[in-house]
C-alpha cells in the first residue's frame, strides 16, 4: 500500500509543476501558480441561482489551461500588527476557471458560481471595484491535445458547466469538434444559450421546463455516441453515474471532481479522494486534479461529498 | 525616516538555533520542499516535515476537512510517504532551501517511534518534534500523549536513538499539560511544541452519522487561537525547556503574543491553508513589530509575560 | 401548503419535564426575569439563573470580556446578589414568566454549595445546576470540575439537601470528561451539563500582562462549538443520565446537531449577548426543523447519531 | 460588600427600565429598547478617521435620550436551518447616539464613529441601501432637566464628542445654556464646526494646529467655569482627569464612559466599572450607565481599557 498520491510523485522534488495525470492531453505546460488581487470588472446573475464574475488580473498572469481552477479570499489582507482571523471562511474556495482572455497590460478572468454558503454568498454581494486575493492557476487541465478522440463531448451538471465553458470555448477556437450537454433542475437555473460557446447546447430538466425531461445522462444516452471523449463537471452522483456508463461503452471520460479544499497546493492533504491504483490509496484532487481520468477514481470508495448544499443537477442520485 | 538598526531575529531553543523564531507547524505545509518561491520557504527558521512514520500511510478517507467557525477540522490520518521515501525524494531539496529541518515523526507503537528515528539519522534533519498527540489515528498519536508515562516512554526511546535536539509535540486535550511536559523533559526531551488540534467532532445532519469517518477530529486554527496561548503559558510558568508555540497564529501579532508568553519559536499552521506565504510574511513581520517597538533582538521579549494582576486570586 | 402537524417539543430529562428543549446559559441572562418582553422570555423550556452563591460576590475588576475569532473570553467571577436576594427580589418576577426554573448553584466549598441549595430549597425551583466548572474563581469552580473525587463529593453534599432534579455543569478543561460525568452521576446527579468555558489567555501586549486581573478567562461562543459537541458526543455514548448540552449554539441547527450527539436539551449564552432573542429563536426554530424533516416528537433524535463510519479505527 | 450593580437595584423586577442612575436630571423615561434592522441613508468620512453614519428606523422608534447609545451588528441575520457565526465581530458594538429626528413615517438616527477595528471599519464599508442590526435606546442620559445648573459644559475627547453633538441640539433646542469644548489630536480629526449645534465649539488641538494647543481639560480651565453642568465623553484618560478637576471645584460632572460591552441589556455582567460606592462593588456600564456621574465611580481602581486603539483626543494621560 502506498499512501502518496500520484500527483506528488510526478512532481519533481522542489515543487515545480507538472501535470500529474497522464500528460497525454495536456495541451501546454500550466503557469505556476501566483497569488494576486483581483479586482471586480463585473458581478451579475447569469440564471437562477448562478452567477458570473468578470476579474482583472496582471498582463503576465496565467494563461490558466481549461479545467483548471482559482483560489480565492474574499477578506482584506492580514495586518502583521494585529489579531488574525477571518470574517468570511478561514479556507480559501476553489472555482474553476470559465473564461480567460488577454486585453492589452491586464488578464480578464471569469468565473461562474453558485451562491450557497458563506464565501460565496458574500462574493455575491461584491461590487466592481473591489479586490479579491485569488491564488492560481492550479491544478491539472481537461486533454485537448490533438490526439484526443473527437467529438470531445461536454457533459455538465448544474454549475458544473462551469470549467465547460472555457473549455468550449478553447475548442472552438482550435476549431475541434464538441457537443454540450447540460442538465440543471429546472429551466430557470440554465444560463442564456447565448453565453455558451459552440454548438448550440443539448439541455435536460428534472422538470422537463427545458429540454430533455431527466438527467443530463440520460441526454446523453439519447445522443448514443459512440466515440469521442467525455469532459465531464458536476455533483458527485452525476460523475459517479457518469463514470460507469462511459467505462460501459468504452469511452474516454474525465472528470473535474470537488471535494473540500484546504490549501489547494498537495501541501495539507485535505482533499484526498480515493484511487484506483493502488487500492486503499488516495489522489489529491487539488493537485492530482481537480480534472482526472474516471477510472482513476476508486468511486466505490468514494462516499458523497459530506453537505450537498449546491444546487441539484439533473440526475444527481 | 531611519529604519533603525535590523532586529536580531536569532533564537535558541535549548541545543537548536535558529535565524528567526517562525517555522510552518507539521501537516499543512508538505515535507516543506513544495512551492518554495510561492511560499518564500528560505525566509523561514525552520521547516517542520509533515509527520513521518517509519511505513508509508495511506491516510483516512475523505472528507478529511470541514471547516468550523474561525476553525478548520481536519482528519487527515497522517497520510506520508514513509521514512525511507522522504529520505531518498524529499530530503535532497528540502537541505538545499537554507532553513533548519525539523522531521517531525509518528507512530503506533513506542518501537515505531524510535525505528522512524533511527531510520531518520543518516538523513541529517536538525531536529525532530516527536508528535504524540495527533488525534485522528486509532493507536498511537493522543494515546500517548494524555497520558505522562506513555509520553515518558515514547520519549526515552527516541531519546536512545538520537543525539540530536528533540521536541515532543503535546496535545491540548488534557487536564494538566504541565505533567506531559514534565514527563517529556524527565525522559529527555530537549523541548516542548504546544500544542497540536483540540478534539472535534461535525456532524452530518442528513446521514445522522459524524462526518468524519473517525469520528472525532482535531480543531485548527483562528478559534483555539486564546487555548493554545494558555497552554504555552501554563507550560512556560512550570517548566524549564524551551517551548515552540502553534493555534491559531496567522499574523505577528499572533506570534509576538506567544513568544511573550513563553515560545521562544512559533509554528503557523493553518494560516498555511489560507495563504501559503503566511509563516514568511510572519517572519517578516516580526521584524517590524521589534523595529516598532524598539526590542534589539526578538529573544528579549520570550516569556516576558509579567503575571497577572491577580494571579492568586 | 399544509404546514403538517404541529411538532411535540416536550422533552424529558430524567426527572425534569420542558415544554421544548432549549434554555439560556447560566451567566449570559441575568437572574432571567429582565427584558421577558424583548428576549421571549416566555418561549424557553427553561430558565438558568445566573450562577448564586450563598452570600453576594462582587465579581472580578475590569475588563472582563474580550472578544476573540469567533469567541468571546469572560472573567465575569460570579458576580451575584446572593441566594437570600435572589429569592426576595428576582423569584416571584421569575415564576410569573412560565418556563422552569433552573437555579444555577456556585460555591468556594463544598459545604458552601450545600448552604445555597439548602437556602434555595425554600424558593422553589425546579431544579438546580451544580457550576463545579468555572474557570474564573479563585477556589472551588474548575478545582471542583478537575477531578472526579472533588466533583462526586460537591455532588454528594448537594444530593443530601434536595430532592429536585440536580444536573451538574461540566468543565470541558479535562483529559476524561466521562470520568468526571461518571463520578457525578454515581454520586446522585440526575443529569449533566456540558460544557461550561474552555480555559483561554488574552495578552496586552502593551503592558506585557495578561489582559484578565486573574490570567485564563473563559472562551465561549461559536470557536468552541466543535469542541463542546464533541464532549457531549462522549459523555453520551458512555454514560446514561440525560445531558444538557451547550457551547457555540446560535441556531436551531446548531442545537439539532447536539441533541443527535445526545443532548436532551440544549442552552444558548454568548448567542444572548449577539442578539437577546436568540434562545426563543431557537426554539421556534427547532419547530421549523422538525417540521421540514418530518420529526413528529423533537425527543426522538436525542442521540441518534450513528457511530462513525469507522468508530474503531 | 454588595456586588450588585444599583441599576439592577433600581430596575424593577421584569426589567422594566428605569433610569438607574439618581434620576433628577433625566427629562423624561426613556423608550423601551427594540430590535430593528437600521437602513443606511448615508455613510460619510466627517474628519480624518470620523465618519458619519445615517440610519432610517421606524417611525415609532425611540426616542433616545441624550447620552442614550444603541448596539450594532452588521452580519446577515442568522438563518436557523445554518451553523451558526459571525462573519464580523460576534459581539454587538455600542455607539452613542449623535442625532435623531423623526421625519414622517421614519425616524433617522446619526451616529458618529471611528473606524478603528473590525466592526467599526467594516462600517466604514458599508453602503446606502444596506441594513444593520440595532439594538435601542440604550442606557441612560445625561441629566439636561430644568434644576440642571448652567451653562451646560460640553466636554468631548476625539470621538467622544459623539454623544456630546445629539445633547448640543437638544439644549439648543430648549434654548438652554452651553459650551462645547472639544480636543482632537490635529485640526485634521476635528468635524467641521458647522456639523456641531450651538455656539462657536471652543477647540484644543495636541499638535496646535487648531485652537489651544494643549489637552481639552487645559481648554476647559482656561475658560475657568464657576458653576454649570459638565457633560463629558472621551478617552479613558481624559475622563479620569477630568472627574478630578471637576471634584475640586465643587463642579457636577457627568461622563459617558466605555469598557468592553456584551449584552449591552445588563444580563451578562460582562461590563463591570468600579463602583465608589460600596467600595469594591462594581457598576454595569451598560445599564447603570454608560452615563454616569463621575463621583459614582471609583477611578482609582479602574485601570484604563485595555487596548487603546482609539484615536487620542488631546489630553490623554
Ligand atoms: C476544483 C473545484 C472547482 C470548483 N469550481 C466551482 C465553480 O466553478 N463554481 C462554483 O459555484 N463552485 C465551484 N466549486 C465549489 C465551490 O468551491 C464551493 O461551492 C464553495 O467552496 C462553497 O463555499 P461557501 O463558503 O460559499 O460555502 P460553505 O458555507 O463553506 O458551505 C457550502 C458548501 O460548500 C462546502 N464547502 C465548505 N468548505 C469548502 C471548501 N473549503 N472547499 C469546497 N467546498 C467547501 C460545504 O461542505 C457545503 O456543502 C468548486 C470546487 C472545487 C473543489
Ligand atoms: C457606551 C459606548 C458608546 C460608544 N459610542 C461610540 C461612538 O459614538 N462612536 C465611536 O466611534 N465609538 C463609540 N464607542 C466605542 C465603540 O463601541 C468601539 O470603538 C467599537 O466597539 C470597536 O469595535 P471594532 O470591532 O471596530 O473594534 P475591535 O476590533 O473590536 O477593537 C478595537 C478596539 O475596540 C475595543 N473593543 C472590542 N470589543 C469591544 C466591545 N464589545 N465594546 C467596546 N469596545 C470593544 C477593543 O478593546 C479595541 O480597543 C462607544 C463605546 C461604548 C461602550
Ligand atoms: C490539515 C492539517 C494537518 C495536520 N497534520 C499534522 C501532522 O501531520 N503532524 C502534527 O504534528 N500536526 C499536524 N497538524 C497540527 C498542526 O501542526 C498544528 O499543531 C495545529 O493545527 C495548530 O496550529 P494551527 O492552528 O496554526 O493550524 C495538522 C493540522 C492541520 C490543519
Ligand atoms: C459572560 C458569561 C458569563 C457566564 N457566567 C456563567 C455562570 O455564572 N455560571 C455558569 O455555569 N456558566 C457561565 N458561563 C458559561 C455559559 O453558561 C456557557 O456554559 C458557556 O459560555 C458556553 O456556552 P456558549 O458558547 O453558548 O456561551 C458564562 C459565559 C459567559 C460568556
Ligand atoms: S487541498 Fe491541500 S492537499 Fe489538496
Ligand atoms: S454588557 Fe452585559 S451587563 Fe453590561
Amino acid at each position: 500500500m502506498n499512501g502518496e498520491p500520484r500527483g506528488m510523485r510526478a512532481a519533481a522534488p522542489g515543487g515545480a509543476l507538472r501535470p500529474a495525470v497522464p500528460s497525454e492531453g495536456a495541451a501546454a505546460l500550466p503557469a505556476p501558480p501566483r497569488i494576486e488581487p483581483a479586482g471586480i470588472i463585473a458581478n451579475r446573475a447569469l440564471a437562477s441561482g448562478i452567477r458570473w464574475i468578470d476579474l482583472a488580473l496582471p498582463g503576465d498572469w496565467g494563461p490558466p489551461l481549461p479545467g483548471q481552477y482559482v483560489s480565492l479570499a474574499l477578506d482584506p489582507p492580514l495586518r502583521e500588527t494585529e489579531p488574525g482571523c477571518c470574517g468570511s471562511g478561514l479556507a480559501r474556495r476553489p472555482f474553476s476557471v470559465s473564461g480567460f482572455e488577454r486585453a492589452g497590460a491586464h488578464a480578464r478572468l471569469a468565473l461562474l458560481y453558485a451562491p450557497v454558503g458563506r464565501v460565496t454568498r458574500r462574493l455575491a454581494e461584491a461590487r466592481p471595484g473591489e479586490s479579491i486575493d485569488l491564488l492560481g492557476p492550479l491544478g491539472t487541465a481537461f486533454p485537448l491535445a490533438p490526439e484526443a478522440a473527437e467529438p470531445f463531448l461536454l457533459v455538465g451538471g448544474g454549475r458544473g458547466i462551469a470549467p465547460l465553458l472555457f473549455a468550449a470555448a478553447e475548442l472552438a477556437r482550435a476549431k475541434r469538434a464538441f457537443e454540450i450537454f447540460h442538465g440543471t433542475r429546472t429551466a430557470a437555473e440554465a444560463p442564456p444559450a447565448e453565453r455558451i460557446p459552440g454548438p448550440p447546447v443539448h439541455r435536460s430538466t428534472d422538470d422537463g421546463s427545458l429540454g430533455l425531461r431527466g438527467s443530463v445522462l440520460d441526454l446523453l444516452a439519447q445522443a448514443a455516441p459512440r466515440t469521442g471523449t467525455i469532459l465531464a463537471c458536476g455533483p458527485h452522483g452525476m460523475l459517479a453515474a457518469l463514470a460507469a456508463w462511459a467505462e460501459e461503452r468504452g469511452l474516454p471520460c474525465w472528470v473535474s471532481i470537488e471535494e473540500n479544499f484546504g490549501c489547494g497546493l498537495g501541501t495539507c492533504g485535505g482533499c484526498a479522494v480515493p484511487a484506483a491504483d493502488p487500492p486503499g490509496g488516495y489522489l489529491w484532487a487539488c493537485r492530482d486534479g481537480a480534472v482526472l481520468p474516471a477510472q482513476a477514481l476508486d468511486w466505490g470508495r468514494w462516499g458523497a461529498p459530506a453537505a450537498p448544499l449546491e444546487p441539484g443537477c439533473g440526475g444527481e442520485a | 525616516m531611519d529604519p533603525g538598526p535590523t532586529p536580531d531575529l536569532r533564537v535558541r531553543l535549548g541545543p537548536l538555533e535558529l535565524s528567526n523564531p517562525v517555522m510552518n507547524a507539521s501537516g499543512t505545509f508538505g515535507y516543506g520542499d513544495e512551492w518554495p518561491d510561492l511560499t518564500g520557504t528560505a525566509q523561514l527558521g525552520a521547516i517542520v516535515t509533515k509527520t513521518l512514520t517509519l511505513e508509508p500511510r495511506p491516510g483516512n478517507p475523505p472528507p478529511r476537512l470541514h471547516e468550523t467557525p474561525a476553525g478548520m477540522l481536519n482528519s487527515i490520518g497522517l497520510q506520508n510517504i514513509g521514512v525511507a521515501r522522504f529520505l531518498s525524494e524529499r530530503m535532497p531539496a528540502l537541505r538545499a532551501l537554507g532553513p533548519r529541518i525539523i522531521a517531525s515523526v509518528g507512530g503506533n507503537r513506542t518501537h515505531e517511534y524510535a525505528a522512524a528515528v533511527r531510520a531518520l539519522e543518516a538523513g541529517g534533519c536538525d531536529a525532530y518534534e516527536i508528535n504524540i498527540s495527533c488525534p485522528n489515528i486509532a493507536r498511537g498519536g493522543l494515546a500517548f500523549g494524555r497520558c505522562p508515562l506513555g509520553a515518558g516512554e515514547v520519549v526515552r526511546a527516541v531519546r536512545g536513538e538520537t543525539r540530536r535536539p528533540l521536541f515532543v509535540k503535546l496535545s491540548p486535550n488534557v487536564t494538566d499539560i504541565v505533567e506531559i511536559g514534565r514527563a517529556c523533559l524527565e525522559a529527555g526531551a530537549d523541548g516542548l511544541t504546544a500544542v497540536n488540534t483540540f478534539l472535534g467532532l461535525a456532524i452530518d445532519i442528513d446521514a445522522e452519522r459524524p462526518l468524519f469517518h473517525r469520528g472525532g477530529a482535531g480543531l485548527s486554527g483562528p478559534a483555539i487561537r486564546p487555548l493554545a496561548l494558555h497552554k504555552v503559558w501554563e507550560l512556560a510558568r512550570a517548566l524549564p525547556g524551551p517551548l515552540i508555540g502553534a493555534g491559531g497564529i496567522l499574523t505577528a501579532r499572533d506570534a509576538w503574543e506567544f513568544m511573550l508568553a513563553g515560545a521562544g519559536a512559533i509554528q503557523v499552521g493553518t494560516g498555511q491553508m489560507r495563504d501559503p506565504r503566511r509563516a514568511a510574511a510572519v517572519a517578516r513581520g516580526l521584524g517590524e513589530l521589534c523595529r516598532a517597538r524598539g526590542v534589539g533582538s526578538i529573544g528579549e521579549i520570550v516569556g516576558r509575560l509579567r503575571p497577572a494582576a491577580c494571579a492568586g486570586g
